[in-house]
């Protein structure tokens, strides 16, 4: 099986929804000659041609509406918004249009919007190239969201999106774009090449949204997370040697209570993590839930490792990123309460 | 310019309630002398139109120069119809609202030929985005009053489901987009559908329509700049009606010598049109059609006309403007300039006019009749309330049966 | 005593701080001569002149940006957004901009700018008069958010607003402007002036940020709630006959964390409520917080009455809000449990 | 225009790798050509400015035209020591940055008489908006060097605590704002600060800066916007350096004439300056300025260059456009132009020029020194790390202190 890295694995996935369905055009900012800032979108404008896949002028907004219209059209617009911290000119076309035009239309227009856009910090982005602003669009009733942790997902959960009739925000965590990340700042590159969700198909399939996956079964804890966050939670367990089952969403919206539910009603201990930060992120409505759901069969207050409340700062990128002795610490933290 | 110092400046309007309102010097091109220039013509070009005005019917109620669209009198005449039919239609909504039948409502009066020229002048296959006061549109299109009613009153027969405000139609059949109660957000959406169509090789144009308060939220620009870097056959109407709720047309303006001036910085054909003569709009609308399928892109075209009733429901105009400014708006009112002009050809007449619009006050009323009876927002019955939760996706996830479970519906 | 509705609560705190200080400028949609859709601003032009009170464009990306330029500048700023469903254009200055001008030079420029908006259901305003969008921005570091819920706190949360060297984005429950409301859809209108809160003085006072208020003492069960849900919860309490504590917000950032857990600590089951839909609404950080501080006091699940993942429909508004009835139903449940 | 059929339509640029380039076709406006009207003209009427090219410096490198702001010789070498200053701070910088010392960083080659002519034209006391490629602002307003680098290293001494980006400066007490990461939302916070201004009654002028691919963004549109409806004393400076990353100006400029002409449907005033030409730039500023400063609100200016390197420290443009591209284009370079001209005035020599570099590079090297004892991004020390849980609001809130415990810092 042919191995890839994420930007690879996405562009593999472009390629074959281009290739198996003429109504798919993909732009972006320096999306179509150049194949984005980070490569996502190389080769295909030479392969498919300038009506495509084309670059899109510097306005998110424009961005969001053009393939809002293209879409009620018949077409299923693969947009990049360059890095996710970039997307809030278009947060209005997202909530107030994108997400409601099946709904107040009565079915009678849709919009399958496909938006890919970089989040998350780790490669001293500064404030403005870090954020994880999936809390925000979690919040909007008629989008689904996703977070792919590793290429094969990627590609699987990417292609899922684009053929979804719904319009979903698919969110690639940029700090694991080219190998899996422990969370140890200084730690070196490891390549997706060594591991095995970097085998990756040339051809057609996909990964169902809405369907959680359980990178690791333990009887201990329950870590619930997505992205960047999922290999730091995998290798904070083996650290510490915890047998903690972890939870990679994959889909945030909706998420996949059913398989949340079971690994808490069986550990009685839960972390819920993500990058962004704490106050109203996507782990409080994960907490709401599962508290719900599982009040007694919680033995211990449901643990929040985030980002803080605070802008991502350059400097101290490591200071705020939640990495592997913080997962350690809380890990500690919760199975002694 | 003659000012000395920077100082902070905020437009006003010429009149406010209390003053006399005087129009007299208003400096506006005459019909007929607005010269029409091949409709390939390059975009920057058109300067003359922006700041001029195209007209054709004249004071004398005759149509003048180059712009008249020659159109035959049934083909008048059914214009005219359905002016009076919409015009009919708003006056009879309005009432029901002020009776309770609804929440909410906006008229069209004395916007009626921007609508029903556009449409006539377009084809059905021509997509339409529009805004909440162009309902002249589908009434050229031939939608039928009970659903447009249905739609009002929010009642089961509503194909919205009631989910929408009042005259926030939309009507997929007719190429008629549904319509955003967010200001503006139309414009772009119809350039991605426009590149839809040029992709797919059709020759379909798209419409648009916002306000002239509208123009200076930032989808305005949006739209112009994506219609202009993808050359798009999009048709971008600015109905300037002089009003924004309480703002006068000068607080989105600024220094702009006209709206249409402001398709000339991207290069886009534009066009400022006397949006009160139903003669003038359909030459301008067939001009920036053409142009479109042939592959020219864009036109701007500012409609130059005057909001003659409130805002909504919701506000009442004497408090922000003279309650006589409509009444003396010197460009008239479209009905009747197009009704003398057609008397003016021994087309029409008083008693036929008469007899029309007491054939539609009469549509209007059976239409209603019929739409009550598949009730009212009041008194219902409504869709199911359990059709609350469908379409916020293709499939409702978990959280949406669980919460439609929750309702008991 | 003078007493004053919510509207004329929120004139005279403009009327005062413009007053106090010529730095004040206050401007939005219709907001100039016209004195606002609600009628907010109504005399301020007249009384303060063209330079203070301004109508401005409809753009309300432009109005937040103007109002940070502003600011910076020296001066305190109060803009309104016509409708709260409408502050989507301008969210990017908020996220990007607004709260983070601060931070990212340091403390050499700060943006103390009050944003005002009418949110919330109940006025048959469809899906975009009606919305409650106060949780986006909780999940904002560097913005304080408020809403209160009768005439006397609106005024002096909204002194205390302008005078804050934050930015702040002010909710106000446009269901309520004219009297409280009970959640019962066809109730007859109640009028402030019959509320001991619709006592308004004249003069200078403030509320201060980040302290909630118990509206209802009790034993049995708290309530968490803002806005026009503090009323319908009170209504609900009586109506139901248990003895709810009922806390009402009014700061929902920074959240007074303090009186919720002393209160949660003394009952033991925990209701949070807000008309915004359901999933990462703000319930769910106030349920992850109280579930992390006070997990051994807690004798039932914490619930949450909230509006639906759905927009906010026009003719089914009333099986939207979050009436007297749901919260019954919910009370008894979370005292059953 | 002469196409017949609507057809879905992406502008290319003229030249890809692997094509020869060639501007000889590239019609531009003879220096010393454009007329200079009175600064509180109607900005409408500067059309012509818009679409032609002010230019000073001719091609013998001497100074013709109305528009020549007449400096004097100490003024210009001054110009010329901050543009060569400039420059090779930006070289030192990017060496540094490829060694590790910084994690990324912008230079502005080619584009110095941008900043430092138009930092010398403006006064002190005028407020500065801009993007992050105007590093000459700072220069030219005599920044220490040694603060520079200690923000683009985060080091210890960085006025902004390591919170920002290297080259993402604020500096409050040289009136320049504090540069964002997100394109264009400078342009309407200008007019709020310039409106802020007016209202105190100051005749202080906002200046800002963006970049032509930015022209595109809704805030470009809303700065217009708002200035024509305020009037407001601000200078939009759009730097047309023909490239926004990969994308080529015809991205985002569509079938807009210039850059310029954008700001004629706002009624703005607005020029096409030579952006190469030190005293164009200079000229056409005082003009801006003094029509802001006069009451006649703002003017859009478009300054006409080429990026001549990489967009930053994270791209490589051979990528995407012919690597001789920038050594042909036509405007030549800003320092190389104007020391030619003072070289014919008898005011430079060579040797001079030689000297200045050695002294320019020495500073540098010096500075860094200095800066570099402050700590750097790589080996620290930083800012304190509890620094990082300040200024999110004026005090701490609960949140943040406990997160400060958590962290245990
Ligand atoms: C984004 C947004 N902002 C504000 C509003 C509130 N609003 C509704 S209509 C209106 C005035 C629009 O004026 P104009 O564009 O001139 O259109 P007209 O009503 O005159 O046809 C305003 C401010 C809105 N609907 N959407
Ligand atoms: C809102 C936003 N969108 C996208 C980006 C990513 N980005 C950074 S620079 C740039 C190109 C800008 O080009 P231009 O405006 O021409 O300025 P130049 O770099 O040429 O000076 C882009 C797309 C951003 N920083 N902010
Ligand atoms: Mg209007
Ligand atoms: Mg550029």
């Amino acid at each position: 099986m042919p191995t890839k890295n994420m930007i690879q694995a996405l562009n593999s996935a472009m390629d074959v929804v281009l290739d198996r369905d003429d109504d798919v055009v993909i732009f972006g900012e320096d999306a179509g000659y150049f194949g984005g800032v980070f490569g996502a979108t190389q080769g295909l404008q030479k392969k498919y041609g300038l009506d495509r896949v084309f670059d899109a002028p510097i306005n998110e907004a424009a961005i969001v509406a053009m393939a809002i219209g293209m879409s009620a059209k018949g077409l299923r617009p693969v947009a990049e918004i360059q890095f996710a911290d970039y997307i809030f000119p278009g947060f209005d076309q997202v909530v107030s249009e994108l997400s409601r035009i099946r709904y107040r239309s009565a079915g009678q227009f849709t919009t399958p919007v496909t938006i890919r856009t970089p989040c998350g910090g780790g490669i001293r982005g500064g404030q403005t190239h870090s954020m994880s602003p999936e809390a925000f669009f979690t919040h909007i009733p008629g989008v689904k969201v996703v977070m792919p942790s590793n290429p094969y997902d990627a590609k699987g959960l990417l292609i899922a999106s684009v053929e979804s009739d719904d319009p979903v925000i698919f969110f690639e965590p940029k700090r694991i774009y080219n190998g899996p990340f422990n969370g140890v700042p200084d730690a070196p590159l490891t390549s997706w090449a060594t591991h095995p969700k970097g085998e990756v198909p040339d051809e057609h399939y996909t990964v169902p949204l809405g369907k959680a996956e359980i990178v690791r079964a333990g009887s201990e804890l329950t870590i619930v997370t997505y992205g960047t966050l999922v290999h730091v939670a995998q290798s904070a367990a083996e650290k510490a040697g915890i047998d903690a089952e972890i939870i990679d969403l994959r889909t945030i919206v909706p998420y996949d209570m059913e398989t949340i539910a079971a690994s808490v009603n069986k550990t009685g201990r839960v972390i819920v993590a993500h990058e962004a930060p704490r106050t109203s992120g996507f782990g409080a409505e994960l907490i709401a839930q599962i508290q719900e759901e599982c009040f007694y069969a919680l033995e211990a207050p449901v643990a929040r490792i985030t980002g803080w409340d605070t802008p991502y700062p350059h400097a101290h990128e490591w200071a705020y990123f939640p990495g592997q002795e913080r997962f350690i610490r809380t890990m500690k933290t919760v199975m002694e309460a | 310019m003659s000012t000395q110092q920077s100082r902070f400046h905020v437009p006003a309007p010429p009149f406010r309630p209390g003053d006399e309102p005087d129009f007299s010097n208003l400096d506006l091109q005459k019909a007929g002398e607005a010269k029409r220039p091949d409709p390939l013509i390059e975009g920057f070009e058109t300067r003359d139109l922006a700041l001029g005005l195209i007209g054709v019917l004249d004071h004398n109620h005759q149509a003048v120069g180059e712009w008249d669209p020659k159109l035959s009198p049934e083909a008048m005449r059914e214009g005219l119809s359905h002016m009076v039919l919409t015009r009919i239609f708003d006056d009879r909504m309005l009432k029901l609202q002020r009776q309770g039948k609804m929440s909410f409502y906006m008229k069209s009066l004395g916007e009626e030929a921007i609508s029903v020229a556009a449409a006539m002048a377009l084809r059905d296959s021509d997509m339409l985005f529009p805004s909440y006061r162009q309902q002249g549109l589908l009434i050229a299109r031939g939608r039928h009053l009970v659903d447009m009613m249905c739609h009002c009153i929010s009642n089961s027969r509503d194909n919205l489901k009631g989910r929408q405000l009042p005259v926030h139609y939309a009507w997929k059949e007719g190429n008629f987009f549904t319509i955003s109660g967010n200001l503006g957000t139309q414009f772009p959406q119809a350039v991605g559908w426009a590149m839809g169509a040029a992709m797919k090789g059709e020759d379909q144009v798209t419409a648009s329509w916002i306000g002239d308060g509208t123009t200076a939220e930032g989808d305005f620009h949006n739209g112009l700049m994506l219609a202009s870097t993808y050359r798009a056959p999009v048709i971008f109407n600015v109905v300037n009606n002089q009003w924004a709720i309480s703002m006068y047309q000068g607080i989105s303006k600024g220094e702009a010598p006209t709206f249409a001036a402001k398709g000339l910085g991207y290069g886009l054909a534009s066009l400022r049109v006397d949006g009160n003569d139903f003669l003038a709009v359909h030459g301008a609308t067939q001009w920036a059609a053409e142009r479109a399928r042939k592959g020219g892109g864009a036109t701007v075209m500012e409609l130059y006309t005057y909001r003659a009733d409130a805002h909504s429901t919701s506000d009442d105009p004497t408090k922000y403007r003279p309650k006589t400014e409509g009444q003396i708006w010197p460009l008239g009112d479209p009905i009747e300039r197009l009704k003398q002009h057609l008397i003016g050809l021994g087309e029409w007449d008083e008693k036929r006019h008469q007899a029309l619009e007491t054939e539609m006050t009469a549509l209007v009323t059976k239409a209603y009749k019929e739409a009550e009876s598949y009730g009212t927002l009041h008194d219902g019955p409504l869709a199911p309330t359990h059709s609350m939760f469908e379409d916020v996706f293709a499939e409702p996830d978990w959280r949406l049966r669980r919460q439609r479970q929750d309702l008991g519906v």
